[in-house]
């Protein structure tokens, strides 16, 4: 058993929030209070000093005495602006920054996202469907290319909305919903993997760092 | 990039212009030399001691700014040492070294005997650089003349990005032109989407039931799509709701989708021709903290056990935990979502998903919004450009494997010089 | 006047960003280098805003009295003695030769990372597995074609990526067959199946972001025509 | 051996759980969900009581990351982007202290960073127990020459885009607040050009995603990634195009990176326990829906 004041702490917490499971409890209540006061803060620190004070202040007052970078009090307006939210009579001044990162969000993803998730996924999949291989037609991969032009295409057709799904269009549009529906379920698979090991690593903290039994 | 003719054009004449500077240089560089040697100045080979053999250093050294690029790219030429030979040569291979802002050499590239040019593609705008390239024998390495100072420039346009260009301004064009058109009140096709029909009769079973209906429009604020195209649903759902007068209740986790729900619920009763009937009860706001509004909302179905539960916006975990509450409950379940990750636990949970982009069209075919209409139509020619692409593609490059046909190769190359942004 | 300028600043915002990916000439380049410090500077102010703003909304609730205020009160003090002790901390180390980071091991600040919110912010997530499996047992039924495809993709995958079904018929073969079978899964089918989504949700995002920036969309500054 | 029987005695008891649940669920009596809860407590943690190597083969989406890492010759700087917090810290990090551990062993020039906040934390923790380690130790490595930690910055992707023209202004000074330019190992450093290879170990946005958009497909970065199992099946359409090289997925990803450099760790002593808690989850579907689909046909 640990005789770590801090791993007491830490299995506790554990518990505590465990223990809304059962049912809601002052002692669930605590800890989640104990939890937004600690993460907001623990944030508020770090973008402090590894923004505010590390890129923004000594941006402008470089601790050396150089000359600082002017163009930063712009950011240092916006972000001033974006605290005026907290006052109801002017806080729509605090639309500024928000429409400024708005803005800015939209114009880095317009292009950046359309060239990795659309030209680029666009232009692999312009693969050929037969692989040879040395003299013959190497069969797995074969299928395998298949299968990507066929779920991409089919996928594509499922989510075209200026034509009504009838005929052969409708049945390449139902192939779509098949191979969309194996991809929800693969990452279905994926999330109930991701879930339990978060579980597997608390319990391993209470039976191993803090109780010590396991080794 | 777009088309081969023109870049053919482009390099032919940045090539003419090389040529005409390489030829002064060769004429300045002779002048130079002549000068030195009137001069009997003290050169390199005076350092070199008289054991080993001499090499002529190469000469001409010119470095140019690469065009049509981020600054990112240096051009050198010149003309090979004298002593460079095919045969027999002493010379073994050439050494490239780059001065940055009068600093000192930093060797950036060894080249074999007889090569002309390098291109040095690790520069910086701001910075000053220069460059001399050394001839190296078994035993010695003779430096030429410095190259004059340049720093590499960021270009109006890159270049090799003219293809995307045109891409977006094609589809932009098409999105703003549809938005336009649906607002001139011209009528824009969109398919039938399956799960709408089923709200209908998921509305009459809850007032066959006498029980209430939930409807849940995510957790993200108004600013979100995903929320936007909830509540215009809401809307839909709405009018069925004040036509059969059932109950409904929708609790938002931010005030201002509340605001917004309301006035959608209102708007609805009136075109139903029952502005009596609505009551700002309808929609409450509870908690912007995730897994409180959760609970609160797990609360409310167990208490008043709806007959059926629309969940139609962004959701995040907290799908899993509606989902799995409502069915315990046994209500008649309807969900949308756009959020990929979100949507497994849907479909399996629920009794009909709009799966993601379904959402937003059923929105748009249900209010018939130009900006909605005009964005998805856009959309779909973006898809229908994707699609045509990947089929001549995929056929193409079939082709030219397979059956190594020439002209299709051709092809593949075109398209994939557009789509290729790299 | 309240709605053009944030109208505008969202223009010239989005149309630098835009530009400067196929002009990297000045002036591009340089105001997108100067913009992009500015959305950092900005998400910090934000994020700062937020703390503020708990801080009226629970002192508020403490003040009132409402139901539930002693929790708030635990959550204003553990918020300030976070925040005070890693100003401290971090000054103090800032002065200190070495300098030292509030981030170290040995810190005020570093305990109550690694036993507070660690820990506390772990078992919140880790929650999700136990609804999972109830969800498990109590809703996901193989109700219509599309559920019973989603359920058998999930059942491989499940099976697949650990060792598991492999391990039930390792008495019969020694190859991996279901370890190969997930990888197969997600390297084509899935791989295709991702890729027409992914392409649609681009499409989705560039109309949107054409939107905002067109001034069409305009709910990020209060909607309206 | 021995452990091998314990498992099947565990797996015995689990199974008559179950059959009893589904006796139950059968008999219509749905069970509550608080022995659902209590049921997956008991499949999670016995078998992290059990220790057996489990039989496990590394797959060819790991195996590319491996061989990506391995072809770097010593010396070879590494950027590491960590972008995941304490509640993926199960599944990502061993992966982290795997690649820290070989990539200190075989004399790469480790850079840390974060776009999460907790980031850096993480790999102050991760570096520790590297540190730690016997032949590592005794290398006798200083900070700031053979590694770093810049520390976190905030701007999501727009960090990442910023670093393709300078990592200086993103990062003026590490996480100790040394400046960017009194740093050996960052002298002569500017952007990713200088960097061999970037890892990151995301567990979300920003994440493996972003740096593809934002500097693989913008400044030709080489990229490798350890995706938690959530995030993973997001990234295989960029795996099969080549945009990142090699992807771990998930805490089996990680183990099998683990078996894959021989630096056993926390992945692979978890994997069992994974194994069964699937196995439930398989389990309970599989009762549930028999269970609805019995009493739907006497309906």
């Amino acid at each position: 058993m640990s005789t770590e004041f801090g791993v007491w702490v830490a299995a506790l917490m554990t518990i505590g929030l465990f223990s809304f499971l059962y049912k809601d409890n002052p002692f669930f209540k605590v800890c989640e209070a104990v939890f937004i006061g600690s993460s907001t803060g623990y944030w508020a620190v770090v973008y402090f000093f590894d923004n505010l004070q590390k890129k923004l202040w000594e941006g402008i007052f470089p601790p050396d005495g150089a000359v600082g970078d002017a163009w930063l009090w712009g950011g240092a307006i916006l972000g001033i602006l974006m605290l005026c939210r907290l006052s109801n009579k002017i806080g729509w001044i605090a639309r500024w920054p928000v429409s400024f990162i708005v803005g800015a969000t939209a114009g880095l993803y317009m292009i950046n996202y359309f060239v990795s998730s659309a030209m680029m996924q666009v232009a692999s999949t312009m693969q050929s469907l037969v692989v040879t291989n040395g003299g013959g037609i190497d069969w797995q991969a074969t299928i395998g290319s298949v299968v990507v032009a066929v779920a991409v295409v089919s996928g594509l057709i499922y989510f075209f909305f200026s034509k009504e799904h009838t005929g052969a269009f409708g049945g390449v549009a139902k192939v779509g919903i098949w191979f969309l529906m194996i991809t929800f379920g693969a990452s279905f698979g994926y999330t109930v993997m991701s879930r339990m090991s978060l579980l597997i690593g608390r319990m391993d903290y209470l039976f191993g760092d803090w109780l010590g039994m396991i080794r | 990039m777009v088309s081969t003719a023109n870049q053919g054009d482009r390099r032919c004449a940045t090539n003419l212009i090389r040529l005409l500077l390489v030829t002064f240089a060769v004429l300045l560089t002779f002048l130079h030399n002549r000068a030195l040697a009137d001069n009997s100045a003290v050169d390199t080979s005076s350092v070199v001691s008289a054991s080993i053999t001499p090499l002529a250093p190469p000469t001409s050294l010119v470095v140019s700014d690469h065009v049509y690029d981020n600054a990112e790219r240096l051009d050198l030429v010149w003309v090979p040492s004298i002593d460079d030979k095919l045969i027999a040569s002493k010379l073994i291979e050439y050494r490239v070294y780059r001065i940055t802002d009068s600093g000192d050499g930093q060797r950036i590239a060894v080249l074999p005997a007889g090569a002309n040019s390098f291109s040095d593609e690790n520069v910086e705008s701001g910075h000053q650089y220069s460059y001399y390239i050394t001839s190296v024998g078994a035993d010695s390495e003779f430096p030429s003349i410095s190259s004059e100072p340049i720093e590499p420039e960021r270009e109006w346009l890159n270049y090799h990005l003219i293809s995307l260009l045109l891409i977006c301004m094609i589809i932009g064009v098409a999105i703003t032109y549809f938005i336009e058109t649906a607002r001139r009140g011209k009528k824009l096709f969109i398919r039938r989407i399956a799960g709408l029909e089923a709200i209908d009769d998921a509305v009459g079973r809850a007032t066959e039931m006498g029980r209430p209906i939930l409807f849940i429009p995510g957790i993200q604020d108004m600013d979100d799509v995903g929320t936007v195209a909830g509540v215009t649903i809401l809307g839909r759902v709405c009018r069925v709701v004040a036509e059969f007068d059932t109950k409904i209740s929708v609790p938002t986790s931010r005030s201002l989708v509340m605001t917004a729900a309301r006035e959608t619920i209102k708007t609805a009763y009136q075109t139903a021709g029952r502005p009596d009937k609505y009551s700002d009860d309808m929609s409450n706001y509870i908690t912007d903290e995730q897994f409180g509004y959760v609970a609160a909302v797990n609360g409310i179905m167990v208490r008043e056990k709806p007959a059926t539960c629309f969940y139609m916006g962004t959701f995040y975990a907290e799908s899993l935990l509606l989902a799995e509450t409502g069915n315990s409950v046994g209500a008649i379940q309807i969900a949308g979502t756009s959020n990929p990750m979100q949507i497994p636990f849907f479909v399996v949970a629920c009794d009909f998903t709009l799966i993601g982009e379904e959402l937003f069209a059923a929105s748009a075919y249900l209010s018939s919004e130009p900006k909605q209409l005009g964005s998805l139509k856009g959309q779909d020619l973006g898809k229908a450009i994707a699609l045509t692409a990947i089929t001549i593609g995929v056929i193409a490059a079939t082709g030219s494997s397979a059956w190594h046909i020439g002209w299709m190769q051709d092809i593949l190359n075109a398209l994939e010089s557009i789509f290729l942004t790299r | 006047m309240r709605r053009e300028i944030p109208l505008i600043i969202t223009t010239i915002a989005g149309l630098v960003f835009a530009i400067s990916y196929f002009i990297p000439h000045m002036p591009f380049g340089e105001a997108e280098t100067i913009f992009g410090d500015w959305v950092t500077i900005v998400q910090a102010f934000a994020i700062w805003l937020g703390v503020l703003n708990l801080l009226r909304v629970t002192g508020e609730k403490i003040h009132r009295k409402r139901p539930g205020w002693t929790y708030a009160a635990i959550v204003i003090v553990t918020m300030v003695g976070t925040i005070a002790i890693g100003i401290y901390e971090g000054f103090a180390g800032m002065n200190a030769t070495p300098p030292s980071s509030y981030r170290d091991a040995g810190t005020t600040f570093d305990w109550i990372f690694q036993y507070l919110y660690d820990p506390l912010s772990s078992t919140m997530f880790a929650m999700l597995a136990f609804y999972i499996s109830s969800a498990a047992y109590r809703a996901f039924r193989a109700r219509n074609l599309e559920a019973t495809m989603l359920l058998i993709a999930a059942f491989f995958m499940m099976g697949g990526r650990v060792p598991l079904l492999d391990q039930l018929i390792s008495p019969f073969t020694d190859t991996l067959v279901f370890s190969k079978l997930s990888s197969w899964i997600m390297n084509f089918p899935v791989a295709g199946g991702q890729r027409a989504i992914a392409i649609g949700i681009a499409l989705g995002i560039m109309s949107s972001s054409l939107r905002v920036i067109l001034g069409i969309e305009r709910s990020h500054i209060g909607g309206g025509e | 051996m021995m452990g091998h029987y314990i498992a099947l005695s565990l797996l015995a008891v689990l199974g008559l759980g179950m059959i009893f649940i589904f006796y139950l669920t059968v008999k219509g009596r749905t069970i509550e969900r608080r022995f659902v809860f209590l049921y997956i407590v008991f499949t999670v943690s016995l078998p992290l009581f059990v220790k057996m190597k489990p039989p496990i083969q590394v797959s060819p989406e790991v195996q590319q990351v491996v061989e990506t890492i391995t072809s770097l010759s010593p010396g070879a700087k590494v950027l590491i982007s960590c972008d995941f917090d304490p509640p993926s810290a199960p599944e990502l990090q061993p992966m982290l202290v795997a690649f820290t551990k070989y990539a200190l062993k075989h004399d790469l020039k480790l850079i840390f960073m974060g776009l999460w906040p907790l980031g850096p934390s993480q790999a102050n923790r991760g570096l520790r127990l590297a540190l730690a380690d016997t032949i590592i130790a005794a290398k006798n490595l200083t900070y700031g020459v053979d590694y770093v930690n810049l520390g976190f910055q905030s701007g999501n992707e727009f960090v990442i885009q910023a670093m393709g023209g300078s990592f200086k202004s993103m990062f003026p000074q590490d996480d100790r607040r040394i400046p960017y330019d009194s740093i050996p190992l960052l002298n002569g450093v500017v952007n990713y050009r200088q960097i061999d290879l970037v890892m990151n170990f995301s567990a979300g946005k920003p994440g493996t995603i972003e740096w593809i958009q934002n500097a693989v497909d913008r400044y030709q970065v080489k990229l490798s990634a350890g995706n938690t199992a959530v995030q993973a099946p997001q990234v295989y359409p960029y795996l099969r195009a080549g945009q990142v090289r090699g992807l771990m997925g998930g805490m089996s990803g990680a183990a099998e990176f683990e078996l894959a450099l021989n630096e056993k760790g926390k992945a692979s002593s978890f994997i069992l326990s994974q194994m069964f808690s699937h196995l439930a989850v398989m389990l309970f579907v599989i009762v549930g829906n028999v269970a609805w689909l019995m009493t739907r046909k006497k309906k």
